[in-house]
């Protein structure tokens, strides 16, 4: 069974001063009549990033899934700041961002759209602060298209535009990677740095290097018991 | 005596045929959910047995 | 009383008990059914009215408020499922799901057959066969969702909740239809009454339900316990069977 | 921006700029309305008094049926975008989302239906007087039929079974809507006072509106486990 994490790089302002964002003890999970994970336990302060990793089925998503609140674990209690998610259920949502291995946009807005109706779920934003993101993540030429014509990639990045504007604490990404470029690999490694540097964290699922500093970068390695 | 019995006053077939249906439908339900522990049982026993880590 | 109800709650003392009780409950359910078919075939005096076709009360009666209780308790213990999330009120709804919809079936069949001598018809829109034959489609969406979900825990919570949708609707829908059948009124010779019950006619019907009870429980705690043995993991237990 | 009615207003919006951005699908509703209650005077007759006795029933079970044709859509797309598992994750209380969505299914589909109602009244001799009831009894109606199916949409929406099991979960549950809409407008004919059944109707109504997005919202977070 994956044993407990949190093993890894000393955070930056050293680890006693740092607050931990999110803890989860014991989760248990089955598939059917299969058990992905038991007994596990996992600490993340902030100014840290969670790499998960593990072969294809050990139950990466879902784990994440647990994690973010959309799967209900068979065991086990997660945390957000010291209280249950079962309690603070919307400052605790209201403090992380989700990026799912779906994008979730509409393929008939625009991207413009799209991305001004999920950041304004979150927060209030002016148009220029999204158009400047949209230029960061390189969607400025096609943001007026509908969503359907754009490529894998380009969708992508404008997930990655969101997760930049959520102002979220904490950010759930899972296997960011997909369909990106050198180019759109490394934004991923700096917006990572950046996070973490204003004392943000992460959780990402995900099979290559996350290319973030050392300092930041904590490991999960999730046992596959198919 | 059992004859007239038997005919129920002329309304048998309504009469026995519920009866009839009654204790079909009732014995059905009775051995469906006792082959049904019973399968299961079983393929739990076999589980256990083979002893795999869950 | 929290710990009684965890404790009786928790699957393995659920498995032993329902062990011991089934046996038990399973011989009064014979003894009463067969005292109570003697008494209404044999004892009752036939009905002024309808001669000893009225006899198929002993069963239709019966078989409709069990399938009524069945829905009910369904419901019941998909909400305590949902709200307190105990697998075991799940395994008790998934039981007694197929359980009420027989008991459904029972009373649709042996109405319309007691229909056939009063109205000349198998079928007439009778405000409670027709209430019987919706709540016989709110069995059988339950069991067809639960069965379309493949995943046990994923299926218990939505089968659960559509219980709990439906048996707030349940009453809604009785008394539409009453109100829907009284509105032509011709109906009433038509209507399924219960025919003037008397003392020797009363307790043969009175032993029948509590017989039909008897034995509703004795097949749903079997149903139950292979529902449970369906979702139980931790494997402790399960050694000893 | 938090309150409680915040995410009402930004998710109607969009579902409402969704629905104009593909007219043809909005019209799917309206156009299987019509076409029921054209069928039926073909199975049955022209003849005009056989028509005024069954129109009630038809209209109405025409609008049951077209009202479902398109709920198990309402999720489907937002499931198998993600766009779903944003809504839910977004802080923003889900009945109020999930009310806002089934509000802007019902005025694409279900507002519809009433407002051509008439015209189908008179194609089926229903006389002048009870169209005031039947749109009335339309209107209160069809949003109960869209949280009851919104519900079924919810609970069918990751198993792929299409509208079969949604039809099959929210018709039984959808039958006194049937009852006392169509009553209504047969005491409407009848040149009785329909007002019980309205009545009866907005009481049922109030009471969806009240516990249903409860339950959608929970339906919803049981399928995206």
């Amino acid at each position: 069974m994956p044993g407990v994490a949190g093993t890894g790089g000393e955070g930056m302002l050293g680890k006693d001063t740092q607050e931990i964002l999110i803890q989860a003890e014991g989760l248990e999970l089955w598939r059917g009549e299969r058990c992905l994970f038991r007994d596990l336990c996992l600490a993340l302060p902030e100014g840290a990033v969670l790499h998960v990793s593990g072969a294809n089925g050990c139950g990466k998503t879902s784990l994440l899934r647990v994690l973010c609140g959309l799967s209900e674990p068979e065991e086990g209690e997660i945390r957000w700041r010291g209280q249950s998610i079962r309690h603070c259920r919307e400052d605790f949502q209201l403090a992380f961002a989700w990026l799912g291995h779906l994008n979730g946009f509409k393929a008939e807005l625009s991207a413009r759209e799209n991305l001004a109706f999920s950041v304004s779920l979150r927060r209030r934003t002016d148009p220029e602060v999204r158009n400047n993101t949209l230029d960061q993540v390189g969607l400025c030429a096609v943001a007026d298209l509908p969503c359907r014509v754009l490529s894998a990639g380009q969708k992508r990045r404008l997930s990655l535009a969101t997760i930049m504007l959520s102002a979220a604490r904490l950010w759930i990404l899972d296997e960011p990677f997909t369909n990106l470029d050198a180019k759109g690999h490394s934004m991923i490694s700096e917006m990572l740095d950046r996070h973490c540097a204003e004392g943000g964290a992460a959780i990402v699922a995900s099979h290559q290097e996350l290319g973030v500093e050392q300092r930041y970068l904590q490991h999960l390695e999730m046992e596959d018991t198919g | 005596m059992l004859l007239d019995f038997l005919h129920m006053g002329g309304y048998a077939g309504y009469v026995w045929s519920s009866f009839g249906l009654t204790a079909a439908v009732l014995l059905i339900n009775l051995a469906g959910a006792r082959r049904q522990f019973k399968q299961r049982l079983a393929f739990v026993r076999r589980r256990m047995a083979a002893g795999d880590k869950t | 009383m929290w710990k009684l109800f965890h404790q009786f709650g928790s699957p393995p003392h659920f498995y032993r008990l329902a062990g011991y009780l089934i046996p038990w409950f399973g011989a009064a359910a014979l003894i009463l059914i067969l005292v109570a078919t003697y008494g209404g075939l044999v004892l009752a005096p036939a009905d002024y009215q309808q001669g000893d076709g009225f006899r198929i009360i002993y069963v239709h009666v019966p078989s409709a408020s069990m399938s009524l209780f069945a829905y009910t308790l369904m419901a019941t213990a998909a909400g305590i499922g949902l709200i307190w999330r105990i697998k075991l009120a799940h395994a008790v709804a998934a039981a007694a799901a197929p359980i009420g919809a027989s008991f459904t079936f029972l009373a649709l069949a042996t109405g319309s057959i007691w229909g056939k001598p009063m109205w000349g018809t198998w079928w007439a829109w009778d405000a409670r066969l027709t209430s019987e034959l919706i709540l016989l489609f709110l069995f059988l969406g339950y069991m067809s969702l639960r069965a379309a979900n493949d995943d046990t825990g994923k299926a218990d919570r939505a089968s659960g909740l559509l219980a709990v949708v439906g048996v707030v609707n349940v009453p809604i829908i009785h008394y539409s239809v009453e109100w829907w059948n009284s509105l032509h009124q011709g109906a009433t010779i038509m209507k399924l009454g219960k025919p003037a019950i008397t003392g020797d006619m009363l307790w043969p019907l009175l032993m029948m339900i509590a017989g039909f009870g008897c034995y509703f429980a004795t097949v749903l705690m079997i149903r139950t316990r292979s529902q449970v043995l369906q979702r139980e993991r931790n494997t402790h237990w399960l050694k000893e069977l | 921006m938090s309150g409680p009615l915040s995410g009402f207003g930004v998710v109607l919006a969009r579902d409402l700029r969704l629905a104009f951005r593909r007219p043809g699908e909005m019209a799917n509703p309206l156009l299987f309305f019509i076409l029921i209650t054209a069928i039926f005077p073909l199975g049955l007759s022209p003849e005009p008094e056989l028509l005024r006795t069954v129109a009630p029933g038809i209209l109405w079970g025409a609008a049951l049926l077209s009202s479902l044709l398109a709920l198990d859509l309402l999720f489907k797309s937002d499931y198998e975008d993600g766009s779903l598992e944003q809504l839910v994750l977004s802080g923003h209380s889900l009945p109020v989302m999930v009310l806002a969505k089934t509000l802007a299914h019902w005025m694409v589909s279900g507002l519809p239906l009433v407002l051509i109602a008439p015209l189908l009244a008179s194609a089926l001799y229903l006389p002048a007087e009870a169209w005031g009831t039947l749109m009335l009894g339309l209107l209160l109606g069809t949003p109960t039929l869209s949280l009851l199916g919104a519900m079924g949409a919810a609970l069918t929406t990751g198993l792929g079974t299409g509208s079969a099991l949604l039809s099959l979960l929210v018709l039984p549950l959808a039958t006194p809507i049937l009852i006392f809409g169509a009553r209504g407008v047969d005491l409407a004919v009848q040149g009785m006072d329909p007002v019980g059944p309205l009545y009866l109707l907005a009481a049922i109504l109030f009471l969806a509106l009240s516990l249903l997005p409860l339950a959608i919202a929970t339906a919803v977070r049981i399928s995206l486990d």
